[in-house]
């Protein structure tokens, strides 16, 4: 296929992509230090940002090649009119219960014993009105409770566990690695989200900007195929994930041993980005659905 | 005529940035118009209730523990330089934390209500003012001095804090908008509603013509309050403008 | 040396505190394992390489901060139409918070330094521009009368009355921006995610590395009390003739 | 070279009205020494501060070699009754001295009038560590090495003891007649104001008009024992001081 | 009620040192009414200062009432020489005098002591609205309504006129023998010394010693017209005419 602009030869085209230092990023670091990207002529810097603010006005710019952000964002995103699409699936949750790489925690003794128990109560979530509180709200609607009456309040994951620890929420909503620091600390886990919400959910993707889609789309092709050889590197080789984590986070390498890794299967699961959708609305964090086939690869 | 002034610039800046933002496409950087639109259907109705009294509330709380705060503290340290030396690496270490990871700490003495947010704009208020309290102590003009000293008036209430009060001013105007910016950075933790929560809620949400109306809120706020504040200031420095004043009618 | 023993007395309620229980030594941890962390951090170049560049951002947006906050400052507060003319712009810009301003920075100049300094500029510019307007305007009469009738030109009365005069307020200022430039160089790494200190504060943070973080950020303050002792031993050079300096003896 | 037509002065501000120069008119010819003379609190300083362009008047003009007076005439140089605050704490004595000069007679210029005042050893000192009378010596040397065209002084030699005044009134005199300067000299001592003027100018209290205007008939050279000595001049200082007494009582 | 022992003073600092007072040792009685002259510079506002508890000295004490000086003594007052920096430009007249006064006769002895300066009308005015010699009234008006024990002045009628001057004069004399005053008097006007004093102390140039001690055996009830038209008085103003002479000299 002809590309508009084809990189010279023996010359990789230079890619940026916008991800946050986290577990859920290990593929495409893997897949770098693989030569998947290299050996599809991608020079791939990875540039690591705290979150959506500065990844995803980065890609509609043209600052960066592509992002990682999760699913929810993406709607929202979309339903705003923002010129943007998935092209490769990011992580996606393991799909057991109590085995998933996120979860709500509470304190050992507290008398909230499931997701039911959640209702009334105060949970802690990284952002609101996003991912977290919806798929939470999903977990206690699924186990009988009213979803309207849990109140959710704004905390940074590393600053959860501590929180829950001095009493100042009932309940927490984090991933790894705090899933596992918060336990070490003798937290209990009353439901795993992100199972409740849809079977093998799609938590998070890489995406790019309709420009760059446009213009070279060989090059979209190329990340693809690499993001996805990448993502089936990662789900075989777990070994291979947690030693990649410790080089680019601080997670102390006994920590990385414990943690739970999240699935990396290579196609985004179309139905669960419909539940998303689903739920976004439902929670009324936008009034009308996008059109997905226009957010979906 | 000097209303006029006050507005010109101001007015030449909307025009300016309503003609040349009219036909943007830019999803990041939308016509004034649309924001204009945006901010009437934001901010005229419950919100003002609901988010912004509460984050002013805070905000006053906040400012007005600093100003205590950074006074009382600036005139014993201006006053006394042994204490300034012991103090004062300390307090540079303080000063150059940034809010952002000092909040865990706060959270984790203070909890995630209301107190958090006061403390999180208390210690971004009160450097202004307590270094411009520091330095305004220090440089009061030695015979007042002397002559508090010799006639046993009190010094710090009738002569320190009336010499300094040009500079602690400084400070106080200097903290007024830093309380506006720690009050938006305080409800970015462990918050549900606020002013500022909504206009980062907004960014995150890409509702992107909403958040640029707060943005232009927290503006108009910063206008609203330094007018207020220049009243507080023409009464407590009236000596000072009028002993400035008074020797420049030309 | 009193300031060493402050600074031992505050490090011995870092230390005092998590051992005491008076706050949970897992979120707080006590100041020896902080120095430990730092002992592990300085080992590896990329902490100097974060350092470095935290250091340049830094002293790239205070060096313009500061320039531009001095020449504006003196412009503005010698025209006292200009004055009237900006006052109220500049009470609409300064409360802007720079967090609004991150996806603006990042459409603009993507997660590079030169977003980064964008914040940094736009947030300590306003301490430098605030402070040597009000040090402009705390001219003496009787001294500004002087140099009127002694003819100085408005170059020369600019230099020798109208500066040393607003110098103690613009030192202040100096300070005050030295440090919210320090703030919003380490805000804007952990958020854009621009190289530097700040970046590596992220990525301790959001991997529950709390002593490795602590570490990092007792590295800004140490920054903070370096910058200090410099602008101190400035002022004392500088402003010898000001009341504060003159010891009678 | 000095005119002042009708000029009125009321100053209005913080609740305090006071009509400090009612009408005054009188003129000084080129080279002329004039002196004035009045109680305290009459205006006389607030004159001068009107002829060096400082202050507008609320009446009436001033013209300075025919020209209008509406800001600091050229070559015109002013002493300060407020000594103290007319000179630059930052710079040192000869600093301050040199301050107005320019050109390649500067140093020499600055060095020869601070010897003239008995200063030259504290060239090198800053002004808040001299003492009132050096200060005051200070700003009456940056005036002399200014080399003016019109000179005022406003009670420059108030905080020198007897024996460096009437060095200084000698001084005056001695530059006056050098350079041929126009001086405009307030003073409170009624002798110096004969010895030292062509003319006094005698002020009423406030609001102030011209009470009196007296030629000094006494011989160009003067000295302090011979001119003081003289009879004329006992009946001249006579003649003032009745006059001064009037004001008062009127 | 006064000692002065040994007394020394050096300046050392900002590449200066000065030897401001080499060795003073002198004494005043309970209530005696002493006036010091010397040249300018010589040191008399840093012996004041001493005295005063203002400045510590290089050497030597001072003592008042028994009490060695290390602050400030109870009772005592001064009228600095920088009179308008020591008035608090953001206190009113009245509110300047009131202010070291409590106690049911505040209101009455700020009155009255600002009546006995000439300046009732001037009670509501800020003190930069009024003239030098208006000022330096308010000054003199504070220290009388204290009702001290021991009054230091500094050259405290350097800024106003003949006329008001001699009136100041007698005032000053009738208040140090109602309240029974101990009173150093610094003054640059020899007339004025002999005038107001029981004795005159002359002190030399820098390095500053006591060159003479003179009594003044004019009668206690002095007039301006008499006492200053007295052979004796002009008797004693020569010999203090040529020590001075003889200080500058030397
Ligand atoms: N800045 C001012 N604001 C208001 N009133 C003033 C101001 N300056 C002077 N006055 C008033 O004007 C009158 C004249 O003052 P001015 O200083 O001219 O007197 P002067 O003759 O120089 O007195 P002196 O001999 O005491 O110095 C006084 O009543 C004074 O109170
Ligand atoms: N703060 C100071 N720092 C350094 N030197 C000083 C200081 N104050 C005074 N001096 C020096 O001490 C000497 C005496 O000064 P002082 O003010 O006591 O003189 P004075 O007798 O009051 O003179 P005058 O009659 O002119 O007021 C002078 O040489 C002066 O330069
Ligand atoms: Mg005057
Ligand atoms: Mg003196």
């Amino acid at each position: 296929t002809p590309t508009p602009t084809p990189a010279a030869p023996g010359q990789p085209d230079k890619v940026a992509a916008g991800v946050i230092a986290i577990v859920d990023v290990a593929p495409i670091y893997l897949g770098k230090q693989k030569g998947f990207f290299s050996g599809r002529n991608i020079d791939l810097d990875l540039q690591t940002s705290q979150g959506g603010a500065a990844i995803v006005p980065g890609v509609v710019s043209g600052q960066f090649q592509f992002g990682f952000s999760n699913v929810t964002s993406l709607i929202l995103a979309k339903s705003r009119g923002l010129p943007i699409r998935m092209v490769s699936n990011g992580v996606a949750s393991t799909g057991k219960d109590g085995a998933d790489f996120g979860g709500v925690l509470v304190k050992a003794d507290s008398p909230i014993r499931s997701a039911k128990d959640l209702a009334g109560r105060t949970v802690a979530v990284n952002t609101l009105k996003n991912i977290g509180d919806t798929t939470v709200r999903a977990s206690v609607r699924k186990a009988g409770g009213d979803p309207a009456s849990v109140k959710f309040v704004e905390l940074a994951f590393p600053d959860q566990p501590a929180a829950l620890a001095a009493g100042r929420v009932d309940a927490i909503w984090v991933v790894e690695p705090f899933v596992t620091a918060a336990k070490a600390q003798g937290a209990r886990l009353v439901a795993s989200n992100y199972v409740d919400a849809a079977p093998d959910l799609t938590v998070a993707a890489y995406f790019t900007s309709q420009e760059l889609i446009a213009k070279n789309p060989d090059l979209v092709k190329r990340f693809k195929e690499a993001m996805a050889e990448s993502l089936a590197y990662a789900a075989a080789h777990p070994d291979e994930v947690r030693a990649i984590i410790g080089t680019y986070t601080q997670i102390a390498a006994d920590v990385t041993t414990k943690i739970t890794l999240p699935a990396w299967p290579a196609e985004i699961n179309k139905a669960s980005v419909q539940t998303l959708t689903d739920l976004a609305v439902q929670d009324k964090l936008l009034e009308k659905a996008p059109a997905l086939d226009e957010l979906l690869p | 005529m000097k209303a006029l002034k006050v507005i010109a610039l101001p007015a030449v800046l909307f025009a300016g940035w309503w003609v040349l933002s009219a036909g943007s496409k830019d999803f990041y950087r939308p016509p004034l118009r649309t924001i204009l639109v945006a901010f009437a259907d934001t901010w005229f109705g419950a919100r003002i209730a609901d988010d912004v009294l509460p984050s002013l509330a805070r905000l006053g709380a906040g400012y007005a523990v600093a100003l205590v705060l950074g006074i009382a503290a600036g005139v014993v340290i201006g006053r006394h330089p042994a204490v300034r030396e012991t103090v004062e690496p300390v307090l540079e270490f303080l000063r150059a934390v940034p809010p952002p990871v000092l909040v865990p700490i706060l959270i984790l003495v203070a909890g995630i209500g209301d107190l958090m947010k006061v403390l999180v704009i208390v210690s971004g208020c009160v450097w202004p003012i307590l270094l411009n309290t520091v330095e305004g102590v220090r440089a009061v003009d030695g015979v007042l001095a002397d002559t508090c000293a010799v006639y046993r008036v009190p010094p710090v209430r009738r002569m320190v804090l009336r010499a300094a009060s040009p500079q602690i001013v400084t400070g106080a105007r200097q903290a007024l908008s830093i309380g506006v910016i720690l009050m938006v950075i305080s409800e970015m933790f462990a918050a549900r509603s606020g002013l500022g929560f909504t206009v980062v809620q907004f960014q995150r949400g890409f509702q992107i013509p909403e958040m640029w109306s707060g943005v232009l809120l927290l503006g108009l706020i910063g206008v609203a309050l330094a007018a207020l504040f220049r009243l507080v200031e023409r009464s407590v420095l009236r000596w000072y403008h009028g002993q400035r004043a008074a020797e420049k009618q030309h | 040396m009193r300031g060493l023993l402050g600074a031992a007395g505050f490090v011995a309620l870092l230390e005092a505190a998590p051992r005491l229980g008076l706050v949970p030594a897992a979120y707080l941890p006590p100041a020896s394992r902080i120095a430990a962390a730092l002992g592990e951090e300085v080992r590896h170049g990329t902490f100097w390489v974060a350092l470095l560049d935290t250091l340049q951002t830094w002293a790239y947006g205070l060096a313009v901060a500061v320039v531009c906050g001095v020449a504006a400052g003196m412009l503005i507060g010698s025209v006292p139409l200009l004055r009237v003319l900006t006052s109220s712009t500049v009470e609409f810009l300064r409360p802007i918070p720079s967090v609004a301003l991150i996806p603006l920075a990042v459409l603009l100049y993507g997660t590079g330094r030169t977003a980064t300094l964008l914040l940094v500029v736009y947030a300590s510019f306003w301490q430098v521009l605030v402070q040597v307007l009000h040090g402009v305007a705390d001219v003496d009469p009787v001294a500004r009368d002087t140099a009127h009738s002694l003819r100085l030109s408005p170059w020369q009365r600019l230099r020798t009355l109208v500066w040393p005069t607003a110098l103690p307020y613009t030192v202040t200022g100096i300070r005050l921006a030295t440090s919210v430039a320090l703030i919003l160089t380490i805000t804007g790494e952990l958020i854009i995610g621009t190289p530097g200190l700040g970046k590596e504060i992220a990525v301790a943070q959001s991997s529950g590395a709390v002593p490795a973080m602590y570490a990092l950020v007792v590295v800004t303050g140490l920054l903070g009390v370096a910058v200090n002792l410099a602008t101190r031993s400035g002022e004392r050079r500088l402003l010898r003739w000001h009341p504060s300096q003159r010891v009678a003896v | 070279m000095l005119e002042v037509n009708g000029l009125r002065k009321v100053y209005d501000g913080h609740g305090r009205r006071v009509e400090a120069l009612a009408d005054l008119t009188f003129k000084l010819d080129d080279g002329e020494f004039v002196c004035l003379v009045g109680p305290s609190g009459c205006g006389k300083t607030t004159l001068l501060r009107c002829v060096a362009g400082l202050l507008r008047p609320t009446a009436g003009e001033v013209r300075v070699a025919g020209r209008l007076v509406t800001g600091p005439p050229d070559g015109l140089a002013v002493v300060f009754q407020e000594y103290g605050r007319s000179l630059f704490p930052w710079l040192r004595v000869h600093e301050n001295v040199g301050l107005p000069l320019s050109g390649p007679r500067k140093p020499g210029l600055g060095k020869e009038a601070l010897a003239a005042v008995g200063l030259a050893e504290a060239r090198d000192a800053y002004p808040w560590q001299l003492s009132g009378g050096m200060q005051q010596r200070v700003a009456i040397a940056r005036a002399i090495a200014f080399e003016p065209k019109v000179l005022l002084m406003d009670e420059p030699f108030a905080a020198v003891d007897a024996q460096t005044r009437a060095d200084l009134e000698d001084l005056i005199r001695e530059v006056w007649r050098r350079l041929g300067v126009t001086l405009l000299f307030v003073t409170h001592d009624i002798d110096e104001a004969v010895y030292l003027g062509q003319r006094v100018i005698v002020l009423s209290a406030s609001p102030t008009t011209i009470l009196d205007t007296l030629d000094v008939d006494l011989p160009a050279g003067r000295d302090q024992l011979t001119t003081r000595a003289a009879p004329r001049f006992t009946q001249l200082r006579g003649r003032v001081y009745t006059h001064i007494q009037q004001a008062r009582t009127s």
